[in-house]
């Protein structure tokens, strides 16, 4: 039996579940970077933290409050200038996952962290930008989206690409260039989705526990693919919860 | 040979109405001191310059000190959104703030390439984004080799760079250690620099992840302790996370801003 | 992950017949026993990329190991020229050797565009000079922005590099410090790496100038105590001076040459 | 009154006096390195010493051996990566002065060190190569040569341009978009040359102490010009003899 948990806590710790030991992972700041940190306190000890501020191999025994935080560079094996993780590490193709949030995701995966609303010089809702994203999501090996699911962030077509995913379907990441693999999964508080091998289009594959896939399909703003054999995540184990609410309690103690 | 100074020298000094202006930093070792600086002397129509535009452009941006951000990330780092950044954007308040918008690593290349001596930098970036739609100066290159194209990005060369280094010695040689982002290819982009130091020793110990620019390579050093708060230096100072916290509160509304900004940077004492 | 080797496993599973081999290093932890292996284990028709070829260049020539060099200064680093380049270049002794030659800036900037994944450079080198009419693969390449013409060389990436570096821990992450040239580049811009250490230790504690390559950017690391030696490894040991100025009378003659081979490396203990 | 001292010496106080004080210099390994040092310890205190192995700003107590010497490591201000050195100190033009050896030097300044005699596939004399020459020659804000003078170096037309001086007249480097002033002295075991201003030809500007134009000629393989206000050199000072072969006794020490 599991305990109780919020649909937030299922959220991360089955993005967490999305880290396989010993790759390394380019780490976006919030939820990705509370994903990551709980994969390695439980099942991926040996996960290698990339932060775009330059910190290689961060090991932070508490969450970090930023990208910049003092204790990823303390615990890191090498940090380097932001130049050098863009060029050296990321370029290439060294990272073998991308960990990215969105405030828009579409069924193709593309995401907008840009604007929304309104056209670009007079947006509705100004939002913080690209950041690393854009090449975060062109270069690693694959991508996990961690983003909670509603009709104002899953959209038919988003209204900034500010990271490409699939482009408009097949074919399109490598039309452009693309060398990564592209959106791989996309975990949400409500289940999992996956992009359909042929049409490249995000499909919900799982649901978490005692979500139903009409409350999925409310959810999104398009008429979102079901898969044929839709599978139950497991709840959250004892262990995760129990690291995961010990790193969230960090959190609160490194704020002071 | 750097010139040791005060910080309000230094900005008088240093910082122009209509300059292009880099105040660098990644999360740790913001130069909130000297950027306070900038707003009691009250420049004007500045070009901002910064990848990670965080607090103290929300205020030179509320106080009105810039009419362009150049960037690829504006937000409160690990709180939310920059309220005053985006009363800007989205209501031209208190002045317009005209954007030119990249990503991290075409705005680290630019530097990069501004402190080369190089016109351009490559990258592998922003391709099939909106981005180019919206900023002009993102193009395409071809490889001679190859045939492969790439993203080309004009170098950065801001008029001044403003960054914040645990230590410097007498002599202005600048000490920084920890996180220390893309501040060393900032202050080499730019045609002065102005470093404001937790302290100025006699001599620089050397520590493990330093970055060293030597006293030849900038123009001017101002001993501010604490001149990175409610940021931090590591060795010096933890972040003041709280503040941050509170920021997003203060900035909301403009005339709580105003008032806060008038009760805590307007009438701050200044060091001679 | 980094695997831990001895260096005659390193180098039978990591260098093969004709590779494109950098072992890099500037005056500095030049992997001379790496080379010493490579000899012993008779590698042939290499291309032999490097910066500075210095003495274990000049042996690995001598010993017909290379059909090609590519490379911006070859000689005996203090001491003068190295014979056996010489004798290749002007008598192809043993075997012809095909030259490719650049300036260090160039050099420098291929190793960087190999690191970064890009498929060509961008400097302001070569120009006026006799250098293009001699190497194809220096081109020009014009700016986007301003029009102007720079020069573009191609990425390098060596089938497999080898460096020497001060420490490892037992997880294979490698630590180096002092004078470290492009070897963190060329690591990086290699298909496969080797890495051997003065020592492996259990945990790398931080030093002042450290370049730290992380054990999942590595191949293989293999613990070889004085493996730099006539060079040296700062902290570890000095440079053998003396060394450098004998060899201009060993290498002068081939007998000489073959003979002080044949003692010091051919029959050279060799580690398991 | 002078002490005794031979003609190598004289060019090296000679070279060491075109350094003033507080400006940065990049320097080759041989008689420029003992030249800088030799400055550096006499009137140029500041003379910030920048060698291409990385390290900006060295302060060495004796002689390096070579432009890797790890003296040079332990006293300088910052060590950095060769591509570094290259890219962020010297390309764009924060570098005063470059002071170059020569293997072979033309009437226009353009050094050879690459192959001498035949042509380049099949060279009488293959020498080391470019190093960082090329790029010293076109980006420090001018060039100090040091070159022992005779008609096997002071040829009518190098063998090969490794780095330009002049190229073949005024305009060229303009032409060529060298943004380094080029070739302002040549300092030999002879005398000093300097570019005319209008034809840029090195002309004998000064001798050394009883040197004649005559040996000067001779020791030229073009029609050297002269300066009509041609003057002579100081002979080394006491001082300067001293701290020179104080120099080079730490060299042969550091050798051992």
């Amino acid at each position: 039996m599991s305990a109780e948990y919020t649909s937030d806590e299922m959220m991360t710790v089955a993005a967490a579940r999305q880290l396989r030991d010993g790759t390394a992972c380019f780490v976006g700041i919030g939820l990705p970077s509370t994903a990551a940190n709980l994969a390695r306190a439980t099942h991926a000890p040996n996960l290698v933290l990339i932060y775009e501020s330059g910190c290689l191999g961060a090991k932070p025994d508490r969450l970090p409050l930023s990208i910049g935080d003092g204790i990823l560079a303390d615990t890191a094996d090498a940090v380097v200038s932001v130049p050098e993780v863009f060029n050296y590490w990321l370029q290439p193709g060294r990272i073998d996952v991308g960990f990215l949030g969105a405030a828009q995701l579409d069924r193709y995966g593309n995401i907008n962290t840009t604007v929304i609303g309104g056209d670009y010089a007079d947006p509705k809702v100004r939002l913080p930008g690209a950041g690393g994203a854009p090449e975060i999501a062109a270069s690693c090996g694959e991508v996990v989206v961690v983003v909670r699911q509603s009709l104002r962030t899953f959209i038919d077509r988003v209204d900034f690409v500010t990271s490409v995913g699939y482009g408009r379907g097949p074919g399109d990441r490598e039309r452009l260039g693309l060398r990564g693999g592209g959106p791989r999964v996309v975990i949400t508080d409500l289940g999992v989705l996956e992009p359909d091998p042929k049409t490249c289009e995000l499909t919900l594959t799982r649901l978490h526990p005692g979500v139903t896939v009409e409350q999925a399909r409310a959810a999104t703003g398009w008429d979102l693919a079901v898969a044929a054999d839709l599978a139950a995540v497991d709840p959250p184990t004892e262990h995760e919860l129990t690291v995961l609410r010990a790193l969230e309690a960090t959190k609160k103690v490194a704020a002071r | 040979m750097a010139k040791l100074v005060s910080l309000a020298e230094g900005v008088a000094d240093l910082v122009r109405d209509g300059d292009v202006v880099a105040l660098e930093g990644f999360t740790h070792l913001i130069p909130f001191a000297a950027g306070h600086e900038i707003i009691r002397q009250g420049r004007q129509d500045l070009t901002l310059v910064r990848m990670t535009p965080d607090v103290i452009y929300d205020q030179l941006i509320g106080m009105g000190c810039a009419r362009r951000l150049v960037f690829s990330w504006g937000g409160n780092p690990g709180v939310g959104s920059l309220h005053r950044f985006r009363d800007a954007v989205q209501n031209s308040w208190p002045v317009p703030l005209e954007l030119e918008e990249h990503s991290h690593a075409g705005m680290a290349n630019r530097f990069v390439a501004g402190a080369s001596g190089l016109p351009f930098a490559v990258l592998r970036g922003y391709t099939g984004t909106d981005l180019p739609r919206h900023t002009g100066n993102i193009k395409t290159i071809t490889c001679p080799f190859t045939g492969e194209v790439l993203t080309a990005v004009p170098a950065l060369r801001p008029d001044v760079t403003v960054v914040h280094a645990q230590r410097a010695d007498r002599a202005g040689n600048v000490q920084m250690w920890g996180i220390t982002g893309v501040q060393k290819e900032a202050v080499l982009a730019a045609h002065r620099s102005l470093v404001t130091v937790e302290e100025i020793v006699d001599e620089l110990e050397p520590v493990p992840g330093q970055v060293v620019l030597p006293s030849w390579a900038v123009t001017a050093v101002a001993e501010v302790p604490a001149g990175a708060h409610p940021s931090y230096a590591q060795g010096y100072s933890v972040r003041d996370n709280d503040f941050y916290v509170r920021w997003d509160a203060v900035s909301r509304d403009r005339d709580t801003f105003r008032e806060w900004m008038e009760q805590h940077v307007l009438k701050a004492e200044v060091q001679a």
